[in-house]
């Protein structure tokens, strides 16, 4: 149980990141970090006590396997994960160049 | 963007055939062991942007690059929705995503139906995607500091 | 295992509340990435290896990008206004996140523990999962045979992606003559 | 019929790539190719509607059940599936159109074409999956896609905007993806009859509420109800024109309350709080949105602010529709109730698309938003100014538009109903909405004192074929979905779509075909 509510912690760290914070690279870095969470709970999820990894190998023994489904969305959590990023990296970068400064008050007050 | 020291550049030249090598192996075996088209995709493309990172851009036509890494994305993309959409017709019944070919032998290379050419699909768009978002980011900042 | 998985998630949690409160945006970045390894390892041992091989290569790409981004820009975080404001606000952040973890503890209890996972979609993707796919990594079979039409999003995601940041990343937004 | 139905993504998904292939090579090909794809798509979802009885279930994949347990990704249409599908396609199409000419003055024109496509597709895909998991991913596409077209003209305002979007975007959909997470540990299924049916029999309530509300709050924001909506006017002003058309008129209706709709009256059992949730923020939005929208000048951003009141007006109606089903009254209220948000929904995505088409038509031809500045333009712009006087009055609920006709609707159902109290708060919300548009009218178009426009030298004219095209079209549908309340048109269009909702536990017998 302590497993899933440090992830959980961990998801409200990345909202916490999200509100308060006034730079934008750390409003990019909190998203992530909760993206980051979403995937450990799910994984956490679909783990399996003794369970092994569901790769069918030579000479297997008859152990359980932890369940696909939720690493199979958890892969596309990842790469949704990726192109978010990326888009916002490249929204950030260009706010940069066109007010000099990640600070969400300072371009408040340069566009006045 | 400028180069690395010789170092760099000696140790990038002996391990970056290295790691493109890898990537193709984890995408084509993605239906046999760990990883796949977006784990070696990711790969390959690092591979790329290790090149760039340690030679530096001067020598490439950047512009050139991204357009064609981005027609490359797309094209696999396109073939990964034909593949996909083939099923509608092959499949006999009309369903969309219906493995129809031959499933094979578990554990052989050449097995698993159409799963190695949607890995072989993913992989290209992958490879390309973060290729192009890399050299976007390159050209952007040539362009402002000029 | 459970006590090492608890010991890494601590790790990463105080990696996040670093990357999140460093001044150095530079040392942020580094910060955030060992979430990002952290989140490896427990993929690891949580017998995920598709996904520990996915994610450490996108950490790794994320983080060339994001280093680059900030070499590019400045490193300095310009945080004024630390007032009372601020101790508030912190109080009330407090308050949330501990309003929201109780109230998940005391929901979620009844669900099943870790690791006591019952399966009942997937059960089919297990049992007759290879023979019907002919994938010997039963993750594959899902992702491109049961579950092919998610994956066609998520490519088609990071397409979109890619088309968003050449659009915005362009350099004149209207043509000169009107 | 069947095999048709992955055409709905397949088509426009195809539609995008091409254009990101060939628009390299052939600068043009876009900008009709574009238009094409969403007429057949139009053309399809009309097909559909007349032979539709009962879901259609395609599954994915061709898996049948396992274990009496689904396994596929199914692809439902049901009668409100194919309802938002003939809406999305419809004003994608007349946006598509328009920006034939409005898209010609910016530069990278099959990126515009590629992600507008894909929007489509994600907004498509999205209304007729039955599966949760497959919902977030395309809602994903949508997503991503309109924080990139918000940003198009990458200027100051645009980024800003879009930036601000795409930060609650992403965590409204991380909230969405949570509660996903929950609803899976919970039933291990992610089908969406399935899970119904194992909520219904696990019977743990504290779980089922405490992801409701995180499902609410994500949906919530992705529909910019009243405490979420902050990111809305910023986005939905500065897009470009077609864009905020589609925003407005389809985006938040097809992966905000569309998705509200199918997942709190089909998968969770329909309760008297979460109506009573759902009736109390659509109220807070039609009020308050209303009231943000009086002071503004900037005339996109004015139409924004309308968008969150009348989309309050949609979720007023089904949420007192919700209210009267779970205390068991009177089913023909509900049915009413329900009926009139719907209408509205329709309603509003065709006269909201033709607001923001004849805003970008102004600012087409002047370079001007703010109505201080704007005037006289009724001579010199016809077409704009009558489209835009029938929009005006539609929306505002002047009796033979459509938008009168809902309004009323609601209005009678929320007195049948005995919510006297918000009947006159949406009598009081619709004559404030009246007098912003007369303020709209009078400035943009027949108040002579501005003319900014004159004094820059600028030759106004009537703006080229292709945007009049779509804004015709959308003013006479301003008139003919008022024929909406024919019953015989009615039962072809609009009572599937309401029947889905009101008779809400046959979806899952339905879907699953036991």
């Amino acid at each position: 149980m302590i497993l899933f509510i440090l992830a959980v912690f961990l998801f409200l760290i990345g909202v916490y990141g999200v509100v308060a914070k006034r730079n934008l690279i750390k409003i990019v870095i909190g998203i992530a970090l909760m993206e980051y969470s979403v995937n450990l709970f799910l994984i956490l999820v679909g783990y399996v006590k003794g369970g092994t990894a569901p790769i069918l190998t030579e000479g297997m023994t008859k152990d359980p396997f932890v369940d696909p489904l939720p690493q199979a969305m958890v892969l596309t959590a990842i790469v949704i994960g990726l192109a978010t990023t990326a888009l916002l990296l490249a929204i950030a970068i260009r706010i940069y160049k066109k007010y000099g400064t990640f600070d969400i008050r300072e371009i408040k007050n340069l566009k006045g | 963007m400028k180069g690395m020291t010789i170092i760099v550049k000696k140790v990038t030249q002996m391990i970056c055939g290295v790691i493109f090598l890898y990537g193709i192996y984890i995408i084509v075996h993605g239906h046999l062991t760990p990883g796949g088209g977006f784990a070696g995709g990711a790969i390959v493309s690092g591979s790329f942007i290790l090149l760039i990172l340690a030679f530096g851009s001067e020598f490439l036509a950047l512009k050139k690059e991204e357009t064609g890494s981005s027609i490359l994305e797309s094209s696999a993309i396109l073939i990964f929705l034909i593949i996909a959409a083939l099923g509608m017709v092959i499949g006999g019944v009309g369903v969309f995503f219906v493995n129809f070919l031959p499933k094979g032998t578990i554990g052989q290379l050449i097995s698993a139906g159409v799963i190695p050419l949607f890995n072989i699909a993913v992989g290209m768009e992958v490879a390309a995607a973060l290729l192009t978002i890399f050299l976007a980011l390159l050209i952007y900042r040539d362009e402002v500091l000029k | 295992m459970e006590l090492l998985l608890i010991v890494i998630m601590v790790l990463m949690i105080g990696g996040a509340i670093f990357s999140l409160e460093a001044r150095d945006l530079l040392s942020a970045v580094i910060a955030y990435g060992i979430v990002g390894f952290g989140l490896v390892i427990c993929f690891l041992l949580l017998q995920a290896p598709d996904l520990a091989l996915v994610q450490i290569v996108v950490e790794t790409i994320t983080l060339i990008i994001m280093i680059a981004v900030i070499l590019n820009s400045t490193r300095e975080e310009t945080e004024h206004g630390k007032g009372r404001r601020s101790v508030v606000f912190a109080l009330f952040a407090f308050a949330f996140i501990g309003l929201f973890l109780y109230f998940f503890d005391r929901t979620t209890r009844t669900l099943s523990a870790f690791g006591e996972h019952t399966l009942r979609m997937s059960k089919a993707y297990l049992q007759p999962g290879a023979q019907q796919t002919g994938s010997a990594n039963l993750v594959t079979g899902v992702i491109f045979d049961y579950r092919g039409y998610d994956t066609l999003g998520e490519a088609t995601i990071l397409f979109t992606a890619v088309i968003g940041v050449l659009a915005v990343l362009r350099l004149k937004g209207r043509k000169e003559k009107e | 019929m069947d095999f048709l139905v992955p055409l709905f993504v397949v088509v426009p998904l195809g539609g995008a790539f091409l254009i990101a292939i060939i628009g390299n090579l052939a600068r043009g090909f876009g900008r009709y190719f574009t238009s094409i794809v969403f007429a057949f798509l139009t053309g399809l979802c009309i097909y559909f509607m007349l032979h539709l009885e009962g879901p259609v279930v395609f599954k994915v994949g061709g898996w049948e059940l396992f274990e009496s347990i689904p396994i596929a990704i199914y692809m439902v249409i049901d009668g409100l599936s194919i309802y938002l599908l003939l809406i999305i396609n419809l004003i994608g199409f007349l946006s598509a159109f328009y920006s034939i000419s409005y898209m010609k003055r910016y530069t990278a024109e099959s990126h515009y074409y590629t992600l507008f496509c894909l929007m489509t597709a994600g907004m498509n895909g999205v209304v007729m999956s039955g599966d949760l998991f497959n919902i977030y991913v395309f809602l994903e596409i949508a997503a991503i896609a309109s924080y990139a077209l918000v940003a198009f003209e990458i200027e100051k305002e645009q980024l800003e905007a879009s930036f601000k979007y795409q930060v609650l975007g992403g965590v409204s959909s991380l909230f969405i993806l949570l509660s996903i997470g929950f609803l899976y540990w919970y039933t291990s299924t992610l089908n969406i009859a399935d899970v119904s049916r194992m909520i219904v029999a696990g019977g743990k309530r504290e779980v089922v509420i405490f992801t409701q509300v995180i499902l609410l709050s994500g949906f919530g924001l992705k529909a910019a109800m009243i405490p979420f909506h902050a990111w809305l006017p910023d986005a939905h002003s500065s897009a470009p024109s077609p864009i905020s058309s589609m925003l407005s008129g389809v985006l938040i209706k097809a992966i905000g309350a569309y998705v509200i709709l199918r997942l709190f009256f089909n998968m969770f059992a329909i309760t008297y709080n979460i109506g009573m949730v759902i009736t109390v923020i659509g109220t807070l939005s039609m009020v308050i949105g209303v009231l943000l929208a009086i002071g503004q000048w900037d005339i996109k951003r004015l139409l924004a602010y309308h968008s969150i009141s009348q989309m309050g007006y949609v979720i007023l109606g089904v949420g007192i529709g919700m209210l009267v089903l779970a205390n068991n009254g009177d089913r023909a209220v509900a049915t009413l109730s329900i009926a009139g948000g719907l209408f509205h929904l329709f309603n509003h995505a065709v006269f909201k698309g033709l607001l923001f088409l004849n805003a970008g038509a102004v600012e087409y031809e002047t370079g001007i938003r703010d109505m201080k500045k704007l005037g006289g333009l009724s001579a010199k712009m016809p077409v704009t100014t009558s489209t835009s006087l029938s929009a005006s009055m539609s929306i505002s609920g002047i009796p033979p538009f459509n938008g009168f006709f809902s309004k009323l609707i609601i209005i009678i159902a929320a007195i049948q109903a005995g919510y006297y109290v918000l009947s006159i708060l949406a009598v009081f919300v619709s004559i404030i909405t009246l007098a912003s548009f007369l303020k709209v009218q009078r400035y943009t178009f027949f108040n002579r004192s501005g003319e900014e426009w004159e004094k820059r030298g600028k030759q106004v004219r009537e703006v080229p074929f292709s945007m009049c095209f779509s804004m015709i079209v959308l003013a006479i549908l301003c008139f003919v979905l008022s024929t909406l309340i024919v019953p015989s048109v009615r039962d072809v269009i609009l009572t599937p779509a309401v029947d889905v909702l009101v008779k809400a536990g046959e979806y899952t017998t339905a879907v699953l075909g036991y």
